[in-house]
Formats: C-alpha cells, structure tokens, sequence
C-alpha cells in the first residue's frame, strides 16, 4: 500500500542500486523515537523471555520466610513479597510466561480472525454478513464475562486462558481485515489477477492477504498490549495463571492486599506490566504511522 | 483482417445502487444494450467521457462481470452464459491491459512471479525453466530486461510498469487484448513509447485490440475503427477516417472540436457543450443526449433513437439522420 | 505592460533523510498584468513546487524554500512575515488546484466555503457576503447559485465544483491567479467550457494568470507565453506562437513530436526514450543529456546556461555560440 | 499511613461527624453482598447476621457461641431428647405492634415446615414432628428421632411477625418485621442496608446508635481504606495482611476474636496414593503449620490441633503432626513414595486461598511431591466436588477448604464431613473418609440426651479422625474486625457473625 | 430518516434472538449449578432436586429456553435465584449509577483526548507530540483494577478527596470514572491524532490555506470537523464496550452498578440476571451503534438517511 501512495515520488532510477525495501523501512522507522525506544524494550523482554532462568539473582520460585516482605534494598533491588521471594527474579521469570501467553493468544486470535475477515470481506454476500454477525454477537458479550465462561467450561490454566484471550481478540481482527479487505479488494490488481483467471483462492491469498498484512502487523503488536492486561484482568478474577506462577498478572493481583502495607510488591509488577504494553503500544503506533497511516477502527 | 473475433450484441449492465433501505430501487446504468464487432487482426477504439461505461465494456467482454442481457460471442461461441469456470478457458485468450500501472500490478510480488502467475494457472504442466524462457523472451520484447526480473513493481517508472502489465497480458498468447486506457497516466513522452510498442506487438502477434481511451488524438492513432459512447450508449460506430473527417453524431462533433489543437495560430470555434453529463442512475428519456445537444428537438426528448447505418460502416443513432 | 510578477532564481528542496534535496534548480520568470504564461513539462518537473513556493504554501509538508526571490508588484513575497503573507493569499494572488474533487472541504457547505475568503479578505459582514458569493457565482456561468449555496461539494459535478473554486478564488478581485494543471481532471467537453470560461474572465479582469498543465494543446489554446520546463529547470521560453512554430530545445521538439495529432497519419510516433531523472540521483551536465538524441561530449559534463535570443530562450549546447566558438562557455545567465 | 483524621468527603455518614446524641449512625462494612432478608431462608453467615440485626429467635448465641435465653424465657428438654419446651417471653412486640405469643411461634413453624415455600429452615428443624400450643406462653417441640444439636438449630429460627407472614413470601422479603434492637429501613440490593434503632425493643435500651448501614464492599483494598477515611466504623473481615497499618493508630482497634472457622485440606481417600495413610501422615508433617499462620494468616490463627476449631461444642485438643521433613519423608518411603508424586490442590479463586494453596504447594514439594494449583470460580468448583454420584467418579485429589459448623455444634462439624453416609453428593465428606465406627458415633451421639456421653463420644472421635489424617490439618481463624475507638459493643462472634445489638457510639 | 430508524430497529429483531439463543446456552453450558449453591453446601441430595424443580431447572434445556424465551417476549425477564427478587428490579436499581459512570467516563475521555490529539496533531512529531501521545497511550497501558487501587490508596486514604466507593454524591464518581475513561481517552487521542494528521493532508486543507485561512480556521474550521467523523465512530465503539467492561472497575471501587451485579450473578450462576444483563449490553451495543451511525450521517453530508 505503501508503495501506490507516493506515486508521483516515483522516478525511474534503475541503475543506481537503491537501498532495500527493509533498509528504507528500517531507516525511517529509527526516526521514531518513541518506537525505537519501544523496540529495543520489546527485544530486550524476549532476550530476557528465553535467557531469564539464567539469569535471576534467586530462584523465582524458593520461599525464604526470614525476609518476607523487605522493601527494595541492595539484596533485593525491587525487595521481597509475602513468602520472601525475590521480586525481581519472579518478574524476569515472569517475562516467559506473560510474554507467551499473550503472544500466543493475540496469534491465535489473529489467525482466526484473519481467516474470518478475509473470507467475509472478499467473499461478500451471506457469508459476509453470517460473519459479520457472528462477530456482533461476540462483540455484545462483555468480553471479561465470556472470559469466564470459557475459563470455567475448560478449566482454570494457562491454555485456557490463551483460548479466551484469543476468543475476544477474534471479532475485532476479523473486523480490520475485513475492512482492509474490501479496500485492497476494489484495488486494480486485484482485477488483474481475476483477468488472468486466477482463482478465489489464490486472489485472496497472494494478492489480498499480503496487502492486509501490515494492517495484520500493527493490530497485532498492540493487541499484544492489550491481551497483557486481558490476562492480569483474568487474573484479578481469579482466573488467570497459576497463581504460583511468576506471571506478571498473577503477581499483581495476588499482592493487590498489600497495597497499603507493602506497596513495592504491587509497583514493580505494575511497573513491568505497564512500560511492557507501553512499549507494543507505542511499537505498534510508530508502525501504523508507516505501515497503514488510515488504518481505521 | 476479415472474420469477426468478437462481437456483443445488445449487452447491458445495470448496476444496481444501495441507498437507503425504503428507497425505490435504482440502478447505474453503465452499459445500456450496446452492439459492436471486432474483427480478428483491427484495432477497436472506444472513447467517450468519464463515466460512460467504456471500462464496464471491457469488463464485460473479458468475463470480470457478467452480463445483465445480450450475447457476447468470441470466435463464434457464445460466452454469456458460461459458468465462472468455463470462462476461465477463454480468459487465457482475452487478456487486459489496465489503465493505472501503479496500480495494477500486485505491490509485493516480484515482476518474475507477476509475469509467471498467469502461467502458473493455465498451464500446469509447464515446468519452471520452460516458464522462466518464455517470460524472459516477452520481456526483452517489451523492453525490460531480464535484470529485473526480481525486483517488485515500486521499483519501476510508470513507463516501465505499463510494460510489464504488456508482458502479462501477452503471455498466455492471446488472440485479444483489451487495453483499458493504458497510456491515460503516462506522461506524453512515456505515451507515444507504449503505444509504438503496442503497435509493434501488434504486428509481431497478429494481435486484436479493443483499445479504450478518452483521448481522441490517442485513438485516431491507434485504431482501424472507433466507438463513441455516451452515457452507455454507443452513438456512432464507425471505421477512424469517417468519424474524424465526417462525424454525424452531434456528440462526436463536439468531442472533437473539444480537443485543444496544437496549432496556436489556428483560432478555433470549439462547439461548447452546455451542461454537464447527466448522472447514469438517472439518464435523460428519448436521446439521452438531448440535454446537451445544439440540435436537440421534441422527438429527441421522448423517443430513443434507432442505430442507423448510414452506410456500410457508419453505424449512427441520431434523428437528424433518420431514413 | 505592467510587471506583475517575477520570479527571481528559485531554489526549492525537500527535507529528506540525506538532507535537503532540491527539487527546483534556480528559475526566473515573470508573469505581466493580463497576460497568461504557461508552464508546461512532465510528470515531476517542478511544475507544482514551483506555483506553491510563489504561494508559500509548504505547511505540512517537508518543502522549503532555500533560495530566491518572488517580487509581486515590486515587493518580495518571501521577506513577508507569515501573517502579511495570509492576507495576499486568495486576496491578491489566488490558487487553483488540479483536482475538484477534493479541493472542497467535502463536510462544509458551498456556500460557507465561499463566503470564507470574502468575509476574510473583503471585510463583509456575513448577509452581505452571501449575497456577493451568490453574484460571483453567476459570474462563472452556475446556474442555481442560490440553492447551490446549502449544498455540499459532492453534490456536484467536477466541472461545477470546478466553476465554484475559480468563483471561490477570483471573489477578491486578484491581480494574479496561479492554475495548477485546472482541467487535468476534466472530461474533454468541460475542459472546454472552463478553458472558456477562464479566457473570459482574465479578459474581462486583466488578470495575470500562471497557468500550469502538461497538455500541449490546452497551451496552444490559451497561453501568451510558455515556459518549458525539464527536472526543475527552465529549458525554453519563448511566446506561445513562437514555440509551436519553432521549438528550439530538443525536449520541447520531442514533447511537441510524441503527441498523437488529429489527421497525422503516421505509423510511428515520436518517442523520447528513456524517463525523467530522479531528483536524487541527477546526472551531471545537462539533466536531459541523457535522453537526448543530439547529446554531445559537453553535455554529459556541462550544465549549459539559458541563453535568449530574441525573447527566446532555451538552456542547450546546440545553442550556445561561444560554446560553438571556443567551446568554453561558463556562467548562467538569468533569463 | 497512619493519620486519617479526614472524613471523604462522606459527611454525616460517619460516626465521627455526627456529634449529636440521638443522631448517631454508623457503617459497618462488610465482603459481601446479603442474598436475602427471609429469616428463614438465609444460608450465608452474611445475610444471617444482617437478618439477626432486625430478628430474635426462641434462643440465641452468646459471644462465645453457648446458648442463652432470647424470646424464650427458659426451655426444658425431656429425658428422652424428645420434647422441647419453651417458656415465652411476654411483653413482647413485633415492630409492627404485633404481640408475639404461641401463636406466632405456630404461624412460623407452619411457614417454614410448608413444603410449597421450599424454606431452608426446614433443614435446622428436620428432626422436629410437630409443634404443640401448650397456653398462650408455652409450646413445646415434638422431635421425631434425638438430635444432639437441637437446641442450638432453635437460634437459627428467628421469629417473624405473623402479620408479614400473611402478606407472603415475597413481601417478607423486602418487609422484615422482627422483635430485634434495630429495625428495617431500606436494602438497596447490592449497596446497602440500613436499619434503625428500635426505640419499644423489649429489653429495654440496649444501644445508642441510631442508625447503622451495612456496607458490602467485597475488594479488601477498599474496605480497609474505608475504616481509614473513616467511611466505615466497623470492618469485617479485616484483612490479615492490613493489620500492621493500624498498630500504631489512635483512631481505629483491631479486634481479635476465635472462630469456629477450621481451614484444612481434604485429601481424597478413596484415591491412590492417598488410600495409604501413611501418605497423608507424611502430608501432614511435611507442612510446617507455624509458618502456615505466619505467611498465610499473617499470624493470626492457632494450629488446627482437632477436627474443629476450639470454639466448637465437644472439642477436644489432640496432638498436632509436628513438622519434621525426615519423618514425612521416612513414611513416603515406607508407603513407597520415596521420589513422591504428582498431586493437584483445588480451591476456589479468593486471594487468602490462592495463597494458601500455593503455600501447600511449596511445603510439599520439599518432600517431592509436586503440587498443581488448580484455582476455580466458585460455581465451577461446587459442580467439579459435588456431581461425581460415586466415590470412584470424583477427581478432586486435594482440596483447600474452610468449615464452619453453622451453629457452633459438634454434629455440624463431623456429620457430613467425616460420616460415609455423606460422600458427595449427599453432603461434604469430601475426604471419602470411609470409617464404620465414625459413622456410628454420629448416630449415637445424636441418639442420646445425655451430654457426658455425647462428649466421650466426639472425644473419641476427634482423637480417632485425627490420627486417621483425612485431612492436613492447617489452622483455626481468628476474627480480625477493624474498629474505630469511639465505637464499643460491635463484636464477630466465633461463626463470623457480626453482631450490633449493643453497639454504643461515645 | 424515521423509516430508516424504524427499519433499523426492526431489523434488530433476529439479532437479539441470536443473542438470547447464544446467552442461554452459553450460560447454562457453564459448569455449575445454581440449585446446589442455593442449597448451600450442607445440603443433600433431595434438597438439591426440590430446589432444582422449583427453579425449574429439571426440564430439558430447550423448553427451558422457549419457556425463558415467552417471558422475554412479555416483557418477563423473571426472577433471581439468588435472591428471589425481580430481574427487572434489580436490574432497574443498578443500571442508572452504571449508565452515569460510563457517561462521565465517555465525557472526559472525549474531552481531553480530542484535546490531545489535536495538541498532539499540530505539534506532529515535536515534543508535545511526544508528550502527548505519552499520556495518553499511557491510559491503555495500565491494568484498570491497579489504577483504582492506587486511586484509592492516594485520593481517599492518603489526601482523602473522594470516597473509596459506594455510588452517592458526585464525588463518589470520579476516581472510577477516571479508572475506566482512562482507555478510551488514549483511544480517542490516538485517533483523534491521526486522523486530523491525516485530515491536514487533504487538498482542501492547502486549498484553505490558498485562500490566506490562518492556522487557527484551518484546524478548528476546517480540518478538525472532517476527523471527528471517524473519532466518533470509536468513540461510540468504546461507549458499547464500556458497560460491560465495567465489571472490574466496579469491583474495585464496589459500585453499585450493573458490572458488579453480573459478577456477583454469574459466580452463582443466577442464570435469569445474567441472561437479562447479557442481553442489555447487546442491546445498548447494537442501540450505540445506531447512534453512531445517526450521528455519522450528521457529521458526514455525503451520507443521508432520507
Ligand atoms: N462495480 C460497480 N458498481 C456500481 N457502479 C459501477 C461499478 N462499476 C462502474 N460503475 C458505474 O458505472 C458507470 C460506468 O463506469 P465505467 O467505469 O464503465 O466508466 P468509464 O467510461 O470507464 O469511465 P472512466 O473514463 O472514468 O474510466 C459509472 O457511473 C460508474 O460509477
Ligand atoms: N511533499 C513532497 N515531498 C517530497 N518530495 C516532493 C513532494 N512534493 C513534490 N516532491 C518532489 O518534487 C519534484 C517536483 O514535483 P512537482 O509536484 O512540482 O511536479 P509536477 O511538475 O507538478 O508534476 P505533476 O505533473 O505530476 O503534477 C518531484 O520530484 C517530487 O518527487
Ligand atoms: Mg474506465
Ligand atoms: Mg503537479
């Protein structure tokens, strides 16, 4: 899409060998401070995400019950909570856990959803509108309440707060791909393609999807965000992630009783929890900005 | 030159317009029961203003959408009413060639995938190398060289895109080319390469044009015989030299004195239509023309006027010229 | 014949990533009281940049003026603060664009886009302003202008909504319009009406117009005076009679030469090979060297000078005596 | 934290603001919301206590659980535990005007024993056959089999006034017409109720307050800061963790009380490895239940030594498993289990039981067995314990649970946990504990009137249970209230109860 | 345009049966038994039956529905299990402190995130750009339930402002007002932004410009008009989400609204309110999105329900 905008941009020079798509990409993206502050951030978490075991000062899970509850100190930089673990070996410990469950549900969302958009936008008529309902449908559920429905059909854990996770992220990716659909439907090569008597299947997969797909990127990176809080919300129900387990969620809301009493045990997952869907938020608008400058919705 | 590719006898499209849910239904009437041949080896031209259903035409002769009534016959078969799948057999001998070279090529496939695709889909049993030749072959005929073969279109000029989209349209060796207003977005200089290839190309593949353009200059060059539309009518049909040394059509006439000349020593009296071109979900009763035209009298307001053969090739449809 | 405006050595470039890219090389021309000069070349030429730095009118956009002078009736328009500036705009020099479809805030309606610039620049109370948009309105032939008035810009038609921005930008009675390609968008029939249309008014006014398109034709058919331009310099000037019967720079012959004519009857026509030269990767000498057919050894190297003989001027070797001579021609000449 | 001299911006709700004598309101904030104000169809500690502000029953609780006389005067019990008799108080009446005599105890037995009004109070009077009108002060109890816990089941009875009984169901309701301290005002479903000092209360004037709000204000977070801003004047259940924000504070006290509250968890018996014993010996000392108190309770419990809390009738102490990691590992390896297994804990998603459960999970993975925390909505978690028909059919392994015995009586707390008649779905036997001579001392126990035995039995069952280890027996609670200084009379009886009869403002 | 509304109404129609269809089902696919919570824990296995027969939670789950689905159409929306009382009643308690949070949520983050995005559009990528865009992307980034907590911890018990919860006084709106408002205020900002950044491009902006209109006209008269049309469709879009998505935020601060009530309702399982509640948040979605859509064709003249 990019690419038809600056069409009066466009001179021939063929000879002289311009820098890469991804150069150009890359080079005006480092313009962005916000978002390339928000990128090496993002990079730096799932550096820690596959080197956190490593690399914590304590072991995230062992109990020390002579220093519960320690405020942050030169052993404990970000202190200790209520069975005297180390705050900040359970949040690098924690990055895993929170990064992949919501990475995984917004691409499982995603990839249903794209699924679901492409087909109603490029197909139309009934099966458009049979989707399209579909999603209102969902959409008019509050999306906590089908949380807990789900979570309580399939069970409390992880998995299964990946799956309503996903579920809530469904309708609304197949609502931006739809969209972005119907726009890269009425394009021309598009036609072209028809012209040539290429198939249903192959117009939608090699000419449309790929045109919707920056569209899929940016949606996706800040609904990475999105689905962080998602699961803390589950957990503030109760029905998140192991409770045990270092998920930043989890943290937060077993340690919401201390707020009064030990309020380091509720900041630094708070902390984390925030600069963490900061930086895909602000990744993800930096990216728009580039990728899909009228995305709507 | 001789026997008829492609002829279409009274095709119409409406399409039909969504507006609010209690509203009387209305419809586009892009394309209003239009009748023309094309004979194998000529070069068709179709003008007409913005809007009068010649890219409706062309879609419909290739397939893209169906027709609303009227027989389209290709070679002697009739194709409106063949199924989406049977059409593709014929598509592979119908190909276009579209108007914005920006935009007809796919932004992220490389122009080597772009050329090989229609291949991919016809002809299966082809293997990769064989491809490879054939696209490359077409390719140094349209003048791209084989050095771009793997870049993607928004590296190209304009120029160098309209090529491409050439080079597309050619490879499956089609009988007929339907080039939808393709040099509309190039610059002059950009204008007259294209068209001397097409015209080379034409030569080299014993190819069939329906050429669409709103550039009467354009098409005089191009074509063997020209169309006019109006307001998805077709007014006059007739071979270039008649309709650009003795048009009958009223509206012809205006077009043609509408086009500024390069001569500014010639100071010309243009035929200023008066008005604007009606909207097509509400054309004009009898002549739809009659809102506009300098001659226009009561009959023109009520009744539609018949195609006229004015002589073996002058189709007109006017009743200044009635029998 | 008054001056009413000169342009003086022009230089503007666009902020990119690798700095300051100019896009308009130093160009001079003047524009006189009643006369319409045209300014014709391809796609990228500098046609636009050019009519928006005389306007000033780079907000939002990474364009800026690096060097140059405009002189409207004597005064630098470029020393001008912000605010002086505002009131010339629509006031005294007014603007067209190419495309109407999209020059018309489409959420506003006609009638209060209308009454913007007269309340504005004329000082009318809002009544009396509405009645005055009503007259300019007639004045370029729109029929209902009073209904027209509480009616929307896509209710239109391009043409009218054509008619509406020139009534829109000659309601303050300016001294100079600038057209930026005005009929590029239209149908050939309306294309003539507002080529009509617009001689009609710069006869009844003794507007000066700038009038900028790429269609040969529409020049021959309204301009006093062109100017060719190639890769944002000036390559030929000459008056409109002049330059159809004697194009002297090869760009300009090839221009002429591609067009398809009416009644020519040629197989082949004319083509200038090759494709304008991206601004960031000029080449040396004479930016159109490369594409030209008569290109010599000085060419690739040399930029030549705009030369006018006659009050025709053309920017090519094969033109330059002294380079004839002793081969050693240097220094510009402003035209 | 500390000085909260400030008043929210909630003027006049507050016992502070109000100076004036007469005028005095206070709010009592509390976790959760009243499902019902029908006397006779409350089931949660929460909707009892707000219905027992406004209702009296024949007998009622003391602080201390014992049971003392209400609108009975005295009671007597024949020697066969089969006939209760109760003496009425006269005087008395309804805030309605209505007298109260042995026609309205009749009026409410017919409510409450109608099959048609499907009441709950019909199980705390399942043993009872027939109600006789002796005279207009007298009537008396005809049981149809002994029941131990008769008497106290007579305190979960309240009285309502016969008149709102004819009005129905539905206006009793929203009506509550009682013989209580204070009376109804308004309950604004999920906010708030609000009674009102019964100025005719028979016992004369027992109370200053004028009016008291019950707040339901489920997040602790909240609830303590209300008793801070001074929103609230009495907190209930306050929350362990926020109990050292109020040392040093000279505006609010935290309340200490015993419950009858036991927290343990059940291990299913029926299942393998849980069926050896040793097994669940071995679970019992590898938790170190010192350390329970103080991380999970913020040291604010005592060791579950029995299978009830000390509060409860007929307790009797018993020697707690002591924490010894060598021991619990020895037994594993005697039972076979040396490298341990793998084991889930269920528990529903409150945070104190999150906790809990992930407490139990690290002390037990000191003896190898690996503990999954499995935290389930509470509607969830009901179905998952109480659909398996059959001992085989359950799947929960290990749940972490609390009991309270609703009236503070022995049978409430052994009967459906420990008799096999009651595996699930027929009661709370979730531990499978299969014993035939347990299950005969609950019928014997009940089939006696005379109170020495009933005491040796739970004795022997107590001590017999314990050693049987169905359970890892945690802690029993204690009742933290927060309460501002100038606020007396206010106290958590050992069921949980908040009790306002003799609420007194200064 | 009234046929078109009442069109659009009745259209409505089939929606909400779908809707009604899918609540059912899905809430009583739920694990979980009212009878048995209503029974309470002591209760035996008779007990549960009778409770589950007078519930009428014996029957086969289809005529449960039609049954459901009767009292629906006569406007019956039945009785709580939990606690006996009207569906309609309870419902009809909550749902105006509910409807007056959203409003006051909606309302600020209507407010100040046009501003900021229109700050944030002017200034593009300068620091108030920077800034601004900070702040307000900053709102979506936080977990609700955490920003009221620390609310409370800082306007009620530290500076003691505003009360930590309940729904009386106006003082006892904002800090949940503000937790909840805080998203959509980033969201409307965002766009708010973008779209006047786009708006700014448009050719009519530099014909504005032509026309000697100063900085100020040109936003506010011209460019600002044409991107509140897409900054309303958002706003609306978070408006319909908002009702339901109060359940957290109601939590916190214990507001007596509709978000609490569902909770509460849907921990026991009280099929009946959950059911009723679901269905008023559908409801009011597909009524918002009509709004929007009136509301639209007023901003936008190019659309017209005539
Ligand atoms: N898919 C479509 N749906 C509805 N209306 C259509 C569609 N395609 C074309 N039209 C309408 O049909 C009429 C004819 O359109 P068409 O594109 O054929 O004109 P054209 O002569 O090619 O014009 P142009 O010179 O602008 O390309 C127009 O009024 C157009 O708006
Ligand atoms: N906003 C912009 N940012 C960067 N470069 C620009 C911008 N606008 C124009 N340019 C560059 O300036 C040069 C001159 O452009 P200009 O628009 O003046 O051409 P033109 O002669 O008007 O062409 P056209 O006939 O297409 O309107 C081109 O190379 C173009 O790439
Ligand atoms: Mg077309
Ligand atoms: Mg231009």
């Amino acid at each position: 899409m990019s690419s038809l905008q600056s069409k009066s941009m466009e001179v021939e020079q063929i000879k002289i060998k311009e820098p890469g798509r991804f150069q150009q990409f890359w080079r005006s993206f480092h313009r962005k401070k916000p978002a390339v502050i928000s990128f090496y951030f993002v990079l730096l978490l799932f550096v820690i995400m596959i080197i956190g075991p490593f690399i914590t000062p304590y072991d995230a899970a062992e109990p020390d019950y002579n220093s519960l509850l320690e405020t942050p100190s030169l052993t404990h930089f970000f202190g200790t909570d209520e069975y005297g673990r180390d705050i900040l070996s359970r949040i690098i410990a924690g990055a895993k856990i929170s990064l992949s469950v919501s990475v995984s549900a917004v691409s499982l969302g995603a990839i249903i959803g794209t699924m679901l958009g492409l087909i109603s936008g490029f197909i139309g008529k009934w099966v458009d509108k049979l989707i399209m309902r579909g999603c209102d449908v969902l959409f008019a559920f509050p999306d906590l309440i089908l949380a807990i429905g789900i979570v309580a059909i399939l069970g409390p854990g992880l998995k299964n707060v990946v799956i309503a996770v996903a579920f809530f992220s469904i309708p609304s990716f197949a609502r931006i791909v739809r969209g972005a659909t119907l726009e890269v439907k009425e394009m021309l090569f598009v036609e072209a393609a028809e012209s040539i008597g290429a198939g249903r299947m192959r117009i939608m997969l090699k000419h449309i999807f790929p045109e919707t797909l920056p569209t899929i990127i940016v949606y996706f990176t800040m609904n990475v965000g999105t689905a962080i809080l998602a699961a803390a919300s589950l957990s503030f129900l109760g029905l998140g992630a192991e409770p045990s387990s270092p998920d930043w969620g989890a943290m937060l809301s077993v340690s919401r009783d201390y707020i009064g009493t030990a309020f380091h045990l509720v900041f630094f997952p708070g902390l984390i929890i925030f600069l963490t869907v900061l930086a895909f938020n602000l990744l993800g608008d930096g990216l728009r900005e580039m990728l899909d400058p009228k995305m709507k919705d | 030159m001789g026997d008829i590719l492609i002829e279409a006898t009274n095709i119409k499209k409406h399409f039909p317009l969504k507006r609010g849910w209690f509203e009387e239904k209305r419809a586009v009437r892009a394309v209003d029961g239009i009748s023309f041949q094309i004979k194998k080896g000529e070069t068709f031209g179709l003008v007409g203003e913005s809007g009068c259903g010649k890219s409706t035409t062309g879609r419909l002769l290739n397939g893209l959408i169906p027709v609303d009534s009227g027989e389209i016959t290709f070679k002697g078969k009739d194709l409106s009413k063949l199924s989406r799948k049977e059409w593709k057999k014929y598509r592979q001998k119908m190909q276009m060639v579209f108007q914005d070279p920006f935009a007809s090529l796919s932004p992220r496939m490389k122009i080597k995938d772009i050329l090989k695709e229609p291949l991919d889909i016809h002809f299966k049993q082809m293997n990769s190398k064989e491809k490879d030749t054939l696209v490359m072959n077409l390719l140094e005929k349209c003048g791209i060289s084989e050095f771009h073969l793997n870049k993607y279109p928004h590296e190209f000029s304009g120029g160098q895109r309209q090529r491409i989209g050439i080079a597309r349209a050619l490879i499956l060796q089609p009988d007929l080319i339907i080039a939808d207003e393709p040099v509309s977005a190039l610059d002059v200089s950009i204008q007259s390469q294209i068209l001397n290839l097409m015209k080379d190309l034409q030569k080299e593949f014993d190819l069939t044009y329906l050429f669409i353009s709103h550039d009467l200059s354009v098409v005089e060059h191009i074509s063997d015989r020209v169309g006019v539309m109006y307001l998805g009518d077709l007014v006059e049909v007739a071979t270039k030299e008649k309709i650009f040394t003795d048009p009958k059509h009223p509206y012809t006439q205006a077009l043609l004195s509408s086009i500024p000349q390069m001569d500014p020593t010639v100071k010309r009296e243009p035929i200023i239509l008066s008005g604007e071109i009606p909207s097509a979900d509400n054309p004009p009763t009898g002549c739809k023309f009659h809102t506009r035209c300098p001659f226009a009298t009561d009959e023109c307001k009520q009744k539609v006027p018949d195609k006229q053969n004015i002589d073996d090739d002058q189709m007109v449809a006017c009743h200044l010229y009635k029998s | 014949m008054t001056e009413l405006l000169r342009v003086k050595n022009l230089r503007t470039g666009f902020r990119t990533e690798n700095g300051l890219l100019p896009v308009i090389h130093g160009i001079s021309f003047h524009v006189n009281q009643g006369e319409i000069v045209g300014v014709v070349g391809e796609s990228g030429s500098g046609k636009s940049v050019t009519s928006l730095s005389i306007m000033r009118l780079f907000h939002d956009t990474p364009g800026e003026i690096m060097d140059g002078e405009v002189l409207y009736k004597g005064e630098n328009l470029f020393d001008l603060t912000e605010k002086r500036m505002k009131q010339y705009r629509g006031n005294e020099i007014s603007m067209i664009f190419q495309e109407p479809m999209t020059s018309l805030n489409p959420v506003l309606k006609i009638g209060k886009q209308m009454r913007e610039t007269i309340e504005l620049h004329l000082n009318m109370p809002k009544k009396e302003a509405h009645q005055y948009a009503i007259k300019t309105l007639k004045s370029v032939g729109i029929p209902r202008a009073e209904d027209l008035m509480d009616e929307y810009p896509h209710q239109l038609s391009g043409g009218m909504r054509q008619r509406v921005i020139i009534a829109m930008q000659i309601s303050c009675n300016p001294s100079l319009l600038i057209a930026d390609e005005p009929t590029t968008a239209l149908d050939v029939t309306i294309q003539a009406q507002i080529l009509n249309l617009m001689k009609e008014i710069q006869v009844k006014t003794n507007m000066g117009i700038l009038f900028i398109t790429h269609d040969l034709g529409v020049v021959a058919e309204i301009c006093d005076r062109v100017i060719v331009m190639y890769a944002g310099k000036i390559v030929e000037e000459a008056t409109v009679e002049e330059l159809f019967a004697q194009p002297k720079h090869p760009y300009t012959k090839g221009l002429i030469e591609s067009v398809p004519k009416i009644g020519m009857k040629s197989e082949k026509l004319y083509s200038i090979p090759g494709t304008v030269p991206n601004p960031t990767n000029m080449p040396k000498g004479c930016k159109f060297a490369p594409r030209c057919e008569h290109a010599m050894a000085i060419c690739h190297k040399k930029e030549p000078a705009l030369m006018t003989v006659n009050h025709h001027a053309t920017r090519c070797w094969l033109y330059d005596e002294e380079m004839m001579k002793d081969k050693q021609g240097e220094g510009m000449t402003n035209g | 934290s500390g000085d909260n001299d400030s008043n929210a911006g909630n003027e006049g709700k507050s016992a502070k603001s109000s100076e004036e004598a007469g005028d005095k309101e206070i709010t009592i904030a509390i976790d959760q919301n009243f499902i019902t104000l029908d006397p006779h169809n409350a089931g949660d500690t929460v909707s009892i206590f707000g219905i027992r502000s406004m209702y009296e029953g024949l007998v009622s609780f003391d602080e201390n659980m014992e049971i003392i006389p209400a609108l009975a005067e005295s009671y007597e019990i024949s020697d066969d535990a089969l006939t209760y008799t109760f003496k009425l108080r006269e005087d008395v009446t309804f805030h309605d005007g209505e007298p109260f005599n042995a026609e309205a105890v009749k009026v409410n037995f017919d409510r409450i024993m109608d099959d048609a009004n499907n009441l709950s109070a019909k199980r705390s009077l399942q043993f009872v056959d027939s109600l006789e009108v002796i005279n207009d002060n007298e009537v008396a109890f005809k049981l149809n089999e002994p029941f131990s816990a008769m008497i106290n089941k007579f305190a979960m009875v309240p009285m309502i006034s016969p008149k709102a009984i004819e009005e129905g169901t539905k206006y009793v309701e929203g009506n509550p017409v009682g013989t209580g301290t204070f009376k109804f005002v308004e309950w604004k479903q999920g906010t708030i109720l609000e009674v009102e000092k019964n100025e005719d209360y028979w016992g004369g004037d027992q109370t200053n307050v004028a009016k008291v709000i019950f707040s339901p204000v489920p997040e602790n977070g909240s609830r303590v800061a209300m008793l801070k801003t001074g929103e609230a004047d009495f907190v209930y259940p306050m929350p362990q963790q926020n109990v050292k924000e109020f040392e040093n504070s000279d505006d609010v006290t935290i309340d200490e009380s015993p419950s009858t509250i036991a927290r343990y968890v059940s291990i299913n018996t029926f299942k393998d490895p849980y069926s050896d014993l040793k097994v669940r010996q071995a679970m019992n000392h590898a938790v170190d239940k010192e350390a329970y108190l103080q991380v999970v309770k913020d040291g604010f419990g005592h060791v579950l030594d029995s299978t009830m809390s000390s509060e409860t009738q007929y307790y009797s102490k018993q020697e707690p498993y002591e924490f010894d990691i060598e021991k619990a590992k020895a037994l594993l390896k005697e039972a076979g289990y040396e490298d341990g297994f793998e084991a889930e804990i269920w528990g529903n998603t409150s945070s104190e039981t999150i906790k809990g459960m992930e407490f139990i999970k690290q002390q037990l993975a000191q003896v190898n067995i690996d503990v999954t925390i499995k935290s389930m909505e509470e509607g969830t978690l009901s179905d998952e314990i109480y659909t398996p028909e059959k001992p085989e059919d359950a799947k929960v392994q290990m749940w972490y649970v609390s009991w309270s015995p609703s009236s503070g009586d022995a049978d409430g707390a052994t009967r459906g946990l420990f008799s096999s008649e009651y595996f699930p779905p027929n009661g709370a036997n979730t531990a499978y504990f299969d014993n035939d001579q347990v299950t005969n001392w609950i019928k014997e126990a009940n089939a006696t009137a005379d109170t020495k035995k009933q005491e040796e039995i739970y004795t022997d069952l107590q001590r017999t249970v314990y050693s049987e280890a169905p359970w890892i027996f945690l802690a029993t609670d204690i009742n933290l209230a927060g309460r501002s200084n100038n606020l007396e009379g206010v106290y958590v009886a050992p069921d949980g109860s908040v009790n306002i009869s003799k609420a007194q403002v200064k | 345009m009234w046929q078109y509304l009442v069109k659009r109404i009745i259209s409505l129609i089939p929606l909400l049966l779908v809707v009604s269809f899918v609540v059912f089902m899905f809430i009583h696919i739920i694990p979980g038994d009212p009878a048995r919570l209503l029974a309470g824990k002591e209760a035996t296995v008779e007990e549960v039956e009778m409770a589950r027969q007078s519930l009428g939670l014996d029957k086969p789950l289809y005529e449960q529905y039609f049954v459901y689905l009767k009292g629906l159409l006569s406007g019956d929306l039945g009785y709580s299990i939990k606690s006996g009382a009207p569906v309609s009643k309870l419902i009809g308690d909550r749902i105006l402190p509910t409807l007056g949070l959203t409003f006051l949520s909606i309302l600020w983050a209507l407010i100040v995130g046009i501003l900021l995005g229109i700050i944030s559009a002017v200034f593009r990528n300068r620091w108030p750009d920077h800034l601004g865009m900070f702040t307000a992307v900053s709102g979506i980034s936080l977990p609700n339930f955490w920003v009221g907590l620390v609310l409370i911890q800082l306007f009620s018990v530290q500076l003691g402002i505003f009360p930590t919860g309940g729904a009386d006084g106006w003082k006892s709106y904002i800090m949940p007002s503000f937790a909840l408002g805080a998203g959509i205020m980033a969201m409307i900002a965002r766009f708010t932004r973008s779209s006047l950044v786009d708006s700014m491009k448009q050719d009519y902006i530099r014909m504005g410009r032509a026309k000697g209109l100063g900085s100020g006209s040109i936003v506010f008269g011209h460019a600002l008009k044409n991107s509140l049309i897409p900054v309303v469709t958002v706003a609306g879009l978070q408006f319909g989400f908002l009702l339901g998505g109060s359940v957290v935020v109601e939590t916190v601060f214990s507001f007596p609204g509709l978000g609490t009530l569902l909770i509460d309702s849907i921990q026991f399982r009280d099929y009946p309110v959950v059911q009723a509640e679901i269905l008023l948040f559908a409801v009011q979605f597909i009524l918002v999105n009509l709004l929007i859509d009136i509301v639209y064709s007023f901003l936008n003249p190019k659309i017209r329900y005539e």
